[in-house]
């Protein structure tokens, strides 16, 4: 009956059988709240949480432990849907209220999600300076270059020419690029990947959880509600490239290259170990108590 | 009886006799009443009188909906079961919602009867049951000059002689089963033409239907055995009803015509009860399965297979009420019988 | 996954059981999907083919089938509709099927081989076909003048005409089975006798010895068993009707013997039943059917005595009541004591079932052999029995089905090896684009004749079969359950799209899986609990809209056959369904 | 059928409320019925409700009254429910009549469980339409999105509202779409008519006769927020910024698309902080400049607007109130930023707030706003609310309405150079205005305390002077603006009732009930919030037995200020219940109080 898909069958079930127990014993289960996701079916963020969750349960990281505090939007909603301390904080201030809960309590894992609109638009002012100070934090930017949760306006990555409910005849500003910025700004940890290939999502987010220091992760992902023509499923699948194994990720100026050439490339553009934020708190503390 | 659901499927005399029964006798149990009819609790003698201007839906009801309040019995009104599991206590609505309950009484009557003889051409026949296709031939009435009816049950001598008492022309065909399911002489037989003739209806002996052609909106050509071609704006026909348990069929329990019953009424499966003229029941005094119809004696049988489902133990045995009277005319019958 | 994966893990032989149903209720296992989609696709002739290789009689099952596979079909599930018409549609390949469809796709080297099938009805020849293509020499011994057994004599000619029977019986002689007509068992020659000409013997002589109601008065004139009855028809010996006819019983026969006596002029005929129509093993159509011809039908009586002096002049019947038998969930109907009654009839027609005529004198063997129903072998090393002659009357397309599997025991006894096999064919497949739309189609009647023509005379086929554009519409109705769309949980990111597109909820979040004795999963709404997102199979209607929408593209179709496999000497032959390889369909 | 608030045929005056699952269509369902019955001739008003969630599990609302007459309120109790999912649609069955109709998809995908299915719901009395939507959707587009269609389909045959005028008005709202979009879901309507007319038993008596009034397909049936948008453009609106923030949305969205093609320009800015200052420097540069948000956006524009005060700029602020505080209840109405407008603010920073009391208003007070923002050099904050700024009215557009909100050309004073003073005290407070690129008038301004010239100046008599002439610029506009609207009898009344904003027409509604119940009711309605209009209120108070406050908050801001005019106690019959405070609501106090 309905109520039992059966999906029987040696070789034909084989495969199934062993993925549903791989996804139970993984632990990323342990991550999800009870309440199912209320974005769109088909939203590209289900591959992100999907690659989180996974970097998450690899890394064994307390539910206690991990705070995941966001702004405004779509991506706004994640506290709701993972298992953790989250707070669904105001528009744009996203990365203040998470630099407040770092270095008020540094044993915490900090995860920052928000949309482009939030980060680079309202929040834009935000970013450079948690880059700078260098806040043990790991921020997701889900970048779909639309305003999703107010139905479809222009966001600061719409590509220009694209046709929006703010932008009837076109889109006429030109996109920021997420990742030039982040190199710019000097982000300790600066890296990309695809909603649509969790697979290669996964250990992106993983080596941002566990670098020390502001890590920024631009994950591009379709909004399959409110743009149906440029970042799709359908164009993204085919234009991404891993970055080449031989890119030295130590070489800022190797990385700008990469982020701007034409390729779309995903994977860690560049990193560098230094002081964090608490670690200069220490260091100034050491110094005030001398 | 706190947990129990009894539900009732059917709101008629014996669905009606049978709430009233089970709220006093489970005063903490949950009693629903499902009825594919919107309309309340309704008289179905009267239907001949409505449809002719006779009487409004106002005089047809018998309860209203505020009653059912009061009694705390649920009562889902237009909403048609598709089918029952016994195993599972289950019943299915059609509006797709599933209802679980602790005992099931069916009490869902007839519907009226076409032969298969006649399935190349149903569409073209009038039927009447229920409010609804009394609606319908209220509505047609001020257009009708002449009507054919043919089959021969009970309501058809009725509805005949109201028609022609309104100044219709009444065409009768009466074959050899015309008065099926009665079994009656050649001489109460042709009691019953006489008593036909004498309202004005045309009776047109030992001819029976064999096509209609629609020839027009609400125009046909009734075609007959003999030969006729009538002109006509209805073709009614009046072969009886059978039971309206179709969609008990699969369920697993026991139907012959009817639901099959025993002496408490009970089905063939546990915790399903039947009443009223949709349940069989077979009478050793008549050697044969039996049907008791009309008003009292489907509240008889509701009441006491409602007392059987409270637990008690009430045998429906007893002599058959089978005595009707119409136009006067005296008769012994079943509702149907095997067709 | 591999091109073609050839499986014989029986769990993927169960698969088969559960998620193609139809297949799996057909004894003969007919790949139904294939040769439906085939029909779809405008190759009848292919359809016939995929057919024709496990029901070897296409165009007779197309018009008699009992249609245990329509029982299985997903479209009649609860609140689908009615199941898809697959014995209409095996009829509608069959009428444009052309005449140089295959009629033997492999053939095994001549292993020199001798076997005598005694009977020329549906499983004689399916025995004969079989044993044919695995190289042995096959001889037909045949009672009566021509093949075909039960399909011409026990089958009223409106049903099923005698040039469909010719040519489909001839197709199978023509693979080079030689034939004996006017042979009867134990009278020409005893089983001892046949098993000392021939390597083995196949008994597969029918039922022809029918039950007795075993009341007073069966004997008197005017009561016919049924089977008789038909006999006598189908030869033009036409025995004498009354007005009045009682036929006793409810099956095919008894159907069949009613609808003749009204062609033979009776007016008022009646089936008396023990049980309720509800119980009836024939379909639904076919009670219709004899109702609409003005059949009675009256059920819940047993005859208990048949009344009359020098000619039957009515029947005292009982009142049935009855009882479901705990053990077997069937319900026996019982007589109610003092309920007995009377009827005037003119004719009584018995037709309660039949048995293997074959009794003790025929065998010729120093003792009674017995045979296992299940497998029809015997004590007697060489001796087998087939269809109806095995396990008592029943079905044609049990008896083909049964002819088929005695052929693959009798091979294995002649060669020592067991040459023919199902085996499960997994391949990939492709979209396809199936439109909920069809769902909503209606089961396309079959047409018939008006009532008065089919009276009018005695043989004229009353069912005319489906036109083109019917066939295409009925086979579109179709699942194509041999189709299983699959979800790859290690891809997928839980996005419901396919949920949210799906136009009939057939795809579902789940949480466990539990892996004994069945793979069940259970659905869940709880975020932490959903390991997989998994498609039913059971409500699938393959339209396709999931794997075109998947973002991960982690949705797959995989393609599922029960094939035989037939070990050649050049190595396996598998009867892979023909119209699937591209080619004439334009898939 | 006894129908809604308003007098009429009962037949033909029918509240309809779709609803659905976020997702299910109901919105746009709503809007095409509202369409094709203004296009009727009809009136129509529509309040809608949905979830912040794009998609998702949230209830979504379309409500529609179409009347013979003209419409005050939407109405509380539905006549008809059409049912696009259960579970929302059986919690919606409470605001249904008890003799109401309700459509339902008689062949949902799988069988609901027990008490899951709204058909299962029906109270004796309800008329329940089973339709397979579905089903026909699926044959109508190949999935289950066009139900919404076919069910107006039903609605249409039921209703007896013309066929044609919703295939037009289809037509109209796939207008953009491709040609098979929609000829399918014209196609989805037809079947959902055909089936309609095939199957059901019609049981209910409302009837439009299937007769149109005169047809009116120049009509604009239009939301608050488009009427803005409208309103900005018959200003003169040369510079639009903003961010995206429901309710506003909308107005940014329709001068996106309009806007351009009259020389005007819409930015989308980062984020509101840099929308006003956009505005605030092109009103110093001297145009008319706009920009909409909501609760959250205006907390981030006090500051810009405090400048735009002190350094007497003109802008026009429209705040789409929703429920707060903080992000709050984004697609919840409330009016419960009077306060923030009034006085959020560091200092004192006095400007003028208006409030539109219906759709055609918000047309009328936004022209009117540019207008006052000009003439009174300073920032102007017109204060909408979710429930005015998405329902939607059938409106004829007409400057003169706007009119009769005054007429303030006569401050536009002509500066004259030698020496110009920019903040010349006046005995208006206006100070003749130059802007950049008049010759020989150049000068600073500041958001610090400044001299008549501009230049920046602490000393205590120079902030006086300027303290008073910024809030006599708002006397002089008080004393300009028409009186505020009184309703009911002249003379002593029992209830007088103040309500301001959307709130309005439910007061209205409440007055009309209490008169037929006998009583002597009146009220007063102000569209001018601030500078508070005491004179009126207090004369208006006198006569009063009872003064009732209502308005759609929970801590009565504008019955603060009322008391605070009126010197009395007033009863506050106000309600944060995210929808609009309802007519029952004011009558029942009303009663309560006088017994």
């Amino acid at each position: 009956m309905a109520q039992d898909p059966t999906t029987l069958g040696g070789t034909l079930n084989a495969e199934i059988v062993a993925d549903i127990s791989a996804v139970q014993q993984s632990g990323l289960l342990d991550y999800r709240s009870e309440e199912l996701p209320t974005w769109c079916p088909g939203c590209g963020y289900y591959g992100i949480t999907q690659a989180l969750m996974q970097a998450l349960a690899d890394l064994h990281i307390e539910n206690r432990n991990l705070a995941v505090v966001s702004g405004i939007g779509c991506a706004g909603r994640m506290p709701f849907f993972v298992n953790g301390y989250g707070f669904h904080a105001i528009h744009g201030r996203a990365l203040p209220v998470a630099q407040g809960v770092k270095i008020a309590k540094p044993e915490l894992t900090v995860l920052v999600v928000g949309g482009d609109g939030d980060g680079l638009g309202i929040g834009g002012g935000h970013l450079p300076h948690a880059v700078r100070r260098n806040v043990d934090l790991t921020y997701v930017l889900f970048d779909n270059g639309i305003y999703g949760l107010t139905k479809g306006q222009s966001s600061p990555t719409t590509p220009t020419g694209q046709v929006t409910g703010s932008h009837p005849y076109g889109n006429p500003d030109r996109p920021l690029d997420a990742v030039t910025l982040g190199l710019a700004y000097r982000a300790s940890f600066m890296a990309r990947g695809y909603a649509g290939k969790p697979h290669e999502l996964y250990p992106i987010m993983k080596q941002a959880l566990e670098h020390r220091g502001f890590s920024f992760v631009v994950a591009i992902t379709p909004c399959v509600t409110f743009d149906k023509v440029n970042i799709t499923y359908d164009r993204l699948r085919e234009s991404w490239v891993p970055i080449p194994d031989d890119h030295d990720t130590s070489d800022l100026g190797a990385a700008m290259r990469l982020a701007l050439s034409d390729k779309l490339y995903y994977g860690v553009f560049f990193r560098e170990d230094r002081p964090t934020f608490n670690d200069n708190v220490e260091d100034t503390s050491g110094k005030a108590r001398e | 009886m706190a947990g129990e659901h009894y539900v009732v499927i059917g709101n008629g005399p014996a669905g009606n006799e049978a709430a009233d029964v089970l709220r006093s006798g489970a005063p903490d149990a949950r009693v629903t009443i499902v009825s594919d009819e919107f309309f309340p609790f309704y008289y179905r003698h009267r239907l001949r009188d409505y449809i002719v201007g006779g009487c409004d839906e106002a005089d047809l009801v018998v309860r209203t909906p505020d009653h059912y309040r009061e009694n705390d019995v649920r009562l889902r009104l237009g909403q048609k079961v598709t089918r029952i599991d016994p195993a599972t206590e289950t019943i299915f609505l059609a509006h797709m919602e599933k209802i679980r309950y602790t005992r099931l009484l069916v009490c869902c009557g007839g519907t009226p009867r076409v032969p298969e003889v006649h399935y190349a051409y149903r569409q073209h026949l009038s039927v009447m049951g229920t409010l609804r296709h009394a609606r319908v031939l209220r509505q047609k009435m001020p257009d009708l000059r002449r009507v054919v009816i043919c089959g021969g049950d009970m309501i058809s001598f009725r509805v005949a002689t109201t028609l022609a008492t309104v100044g219709k022309e009444v065409v009768f065909l009466i074959d050899e089963d015309a008065f099926w399911p009665l079994e009656l002489t050649g001489e109460v037989r042709e009691e019953f033409s006489r008593a036909l003739g004498r309202k004005g209806v045309e009776v047109r002996q030992e001819d029976a239907l064999t096509g209609v052609d629609a020839t027009g909106h609400d125009r046909y050509i009734a075609r007959t055995r003999g030969g006729g071609a009538i002109d006509c704006d209805l073709v009614g026909a009046f072969f009886g009803f059978v039971p309206a348990i179709e969609f008990l069929r699969g369920s697993g329990l026991d139907i012959e015509r009817g639901l099959l019953v025993n002496e408490r009424l009970q089905t063939s499966r546990q915790g399903v009860y039947a009443a009223g003229d949709c349940a069989e029941i077979y009478r050793p005094d008549l050697r044969n399965y039996w049907v008791s119809i009309g008003w009292p004696n489907a509240q008889h049988l509701g009441a006491l297979a409602a007392r059987n489902m409270l637990g008690e133990t009430v045998d429906a045995g007893g002599p058959a009420e089978s005595v009707f009277e119409v136009e006067g005319i005296r008769v012994n019958t079943s509702w149907w019988r095997e067709f | 996954m591999p091109e073609r994966v050839i499986s014989t893990h029986p769990a993927d032989i169960d698969y088969v059981r559960r998620n193609i149903p139809c297949q799996w209720g057909c004894p003969a296992r007919t790949n139904i999907p294939a040769y439906i989609d085939a029909i779809c696709h405008g190759a009848p002739t292919a359809s016939y083919a995929v057919n024709r290789r496990s029901n070897l009689l296409p165009g007779v099952l197309g018009r008699i089938c009992s249609r245990p596979c329509e029982e299985f079909c997903r479209h009649g599930d609860v609140d689908l509709g009615e199941p898809v018409s697959i014995c209409w549609l095996k009829r509608a390949a069959a009428d444009r099927a052309g005449p140089d469809h295959a009629r033997a796709e492999y053939r095994l080297p001549a292993t020199g081989k001798r076997v005598a099938v005694v009977g020329g009805g549906p499983s004689g020849l399916a025995v004969a076909h079989s044993l044919a293509l695995f190289g042995h020499g096959v001889t037909i011994l045949e009672m009566m003048p021509r093949l075909g057994g039960m399909l011409l004599y026990g089958i009223p000619r409106f049903r099923l005409p005698d040039p469909v029977i010719a040519q489909e019986a001839g197709d199978v002689i023509a693979i080079g089975v030689e034939v004996k007509t006017g042979f009867t068992l134990g009278v020409d020659a005893t089983a001892a006798d046949l098993l000392s000409q021939y390597d083995a013997v196949v008994l597969a002589a029918g039922c022809y010895d029918p039950y007795r109601l075993d009341v007073p008065g069966e004997d008197l004139p005017g009561v016919y068993s049924g089977l008789d009855f038909m006999m006598r028809v189908n030869r033009g010996d036409l025995p004498e009707v009354g007005d009045l006819v009682i036929v006793i019983g409810g099956g095919f026969t008894a159907m069949d013997c009613a609808r003749t006596t009204r062609r033979l002029g009776a007016s008022r005929v009646e089936i008396d039943i023990r049980e309720t129509e509800e119980d009836l093993v024939v379909s639904r159509e076919e009670v219709l059917e004899a109702k609409r011809e003005g059949i009675r039908l009256v059920s819940l009586v047993a005859a208990t005595e048949l009344l009359g002096d020098t000619h039957v002049t009515g029947i005292r019947f009982a009142r049935t009541r009855l009882r479901t038998d705990s053990l077997t969930g069937m319900k026996i109907a019982h007589s109610i004591p003092d309920s007995e009654f009377d009827r005037p009839v003119d004719t009584v027609i018995t037709a309660i079932g039949q048995r293997p005529s074959f009794g003790p004198s025929g065998s010729g063997l120093p003792r009674t052999p017995t045979f296992d129903p299940e497998t029809g072998e015997s004590d007697v090393p060489g001796l087998y029995a087939a269809g109806d002659y095995r396990r008592a009357a029943s079905t044609v397309i049990q008896a083909i089905g049964s002819g088929s599997e005695v052929a693959e025991r009798v091979d294995e006894f002649l060669t020592g090896a067991r040459r023919r096999r199902k085996v499960v064919t997994i391949e990939p497949w492709r979209d396809t684009r199936r439109e909920r739309a069809w769902d909503f189609a209606e089961k396309t009647e079959m047409p018939a004749l008006p009532v008065d023509e089919r009276l009018a005379s005695r043989d004229v086929e009353v069912e005319t079969g489906y036109g083109d554009e019917a066939a295409a519409e009925e086979s579109r109705r179709c699942y194509l359950c041999n189709l299983k769309y699959e979800i790859k949980v290690s891809d997928c990111i839980y996005c419901r799209w396919c949920i949210d597109l799906c136009p009939r909820e057939c795809i579902h979040l789940v949480a466990e899986l539990a892996q004994a004795p069945d793979l069940r999963v259970s659905k869940t709404g709880r975020w932490n609990r959903v390991s997989a997102v998994v498609i039913d199979s059971d409500r699938c209607i393959r339209c396709g809209v999931c794997l075109r929408i998947c973002p991960t593209q982690c949705i797959s179709v995989k393609l599922v056959n029960l094939v035989d496999e037939v070990d050649m000497p050049e190595g396996p032959f598998i009867s892979y369904p023909l119209g699937l390889e591209g080619g004439a369909d334009g898939r | 059928m006894a129908v809604s608030e308003t007098t009429g045929p009962a037949s033909s005056d029918v509240v309809i409320k779709i609803c659905g699952a976020a997702g299910d269509g109901s919105i746009a369902a709503g809007q095409i019925l509202n369409l094709a019955a203004a296009g009727m001739g009809y009136h129509v008003m529509n309040f809608d409700s949905f979830p912040a969630e794009i998609r998702g599990f949230g209830k979504s609302v379309a409500h529609s009254r179409i009347s013979v007459e003209r419409v005050l309120t939407p109405g509380t109790m539905g006549d008809c429910l059409v049912a696009l999912d259960d579970p929302h649609s059986i919690t919606e069955l409470a605001s249904l009549r008890g003799n109401g109709i309700v459509i339902y998809d008689s062949r949902p995908a799988d069988y609901h469980e027990e008490d899951q299915a709204v058909a299962g719901w029906l109270q004796p009395g309800m008329i329940g339409y089973g339709v397979p939507l579905r089903d026909l959707s699926a044959e109508a587009t190949k999935g289950a999105k066009s139900r919404n269609i076919v069910a107006l389909g039903v609605v249409s045959w039921l209703f007896g509202l013309d066929a044609d005028g919703f295939r037009w008005a289809i037509g109209k709202r796939f207008g953009g779409k491709s040609e098979t979009v929609r000829e399918t879901n014209i196609a989805a309507f037809n079947l959902g008519w055909e089936c309609a007319a095939r199957e059901l038993d019609k049981a209910d008596p409302i009837d439009f006769g299937n007769v149109a009034l005169a047809r009116v397909e120049n009509v604009s049936i239009v939301s608050g927020n488009e009427a803005a948008a409208q309103g900005c453009i018959d200003a003169g609106l040369r510079l639009y910024a903003g961010y995206p923030i429901t309710p506003a949305t909308k107005i940014m969205e329709v001068l996106g698309r309009k806007l351009p093609a009259t020389g005007g320009v819409v930015v989308q800015t980062e984020d509101e902080i840099s929308a006003i200052g956009h505005v605030v420097g092109g009103g110093f540069a001297g145009k008319r400049c706009a920009t909409a948000t909501s609760g959250p956006g205006l907390c981030l524009m006090v500051e810009c607007i405090n400048l735009g005060v002190m350094a007497e700029v003109p802008a026009v602020i429209i705040d789409c109130q929703r429920g707060g505080p903080s992000t709050g209840l984004p697609t919840k109405t409330e009016q419960s930023d009077l306060n923030i407008a009034i006085f959020g603010a560091s200092g004192e920073s006095p400007r003028p707030v208006l409030a539109p009391t219906n759709v055609e208003e918000c047309y009328a007070l936004v022209l009117k706003a540019f207008e006052v923002a000009e003439a009174f050099q300073t920032p102007v904050i017109v204060l909408f609310d979710f429930f005015l700024s998405s329902r939607m009215e059938d409106v004829v557009w007409s400057r003169e309405a706007a009119d009769r909100f005054g007429v303030y050309e006569d401050f536009l004073a002509t500066p004259t150079p030698e020496p110009y003073a920019r903040y010349a005290i006046t005995e208006t407070g206006v100070s003749p205005r130059a802007y950049p690129g008049m010759p020989e008038l150049v000068h600073p301004i500041t958001g610090l305390e400044h001299d008549e010239h501009g230049l920046p100046n602490y000393s205590g008599p120079v902030h006086t002077r300027m303290q008073r002439k910024r809030q006599r610029k708002l006397e002089t506009l008080l004393a300009r603006w028409p009186a505020p609207e009184v309703v009911g009898p002249e003379g002593d009344l029992e209830v007088g009732i103040v309500s301001w904003g959307s709130t309005v027409g439910a007061a209205k509604n409440a007055i009309k009930r209490l008169s037929e119940s006998g009583m002597r009711a009146g009220g007063i309605f102000p569209r001018l919030m601030w500078p508070l209009a005491g004179d009126a209120l207090r004369e208006f108070s006198a006569r009063c037995g009872m003064l009732l406050v209502a308005e759609t908050n929970s801590s009565g801001q504008y019955a603060a200020l009322v008391e605070q005019a009126t010197h009395r106690d007033v009863l506050r019959v106000c309600e944060a219940a995210a929808m609009p405070l309802p007519t029952a609501a004011i009558e029942a106090a009303a009663l309560k109080v006088h017994g």
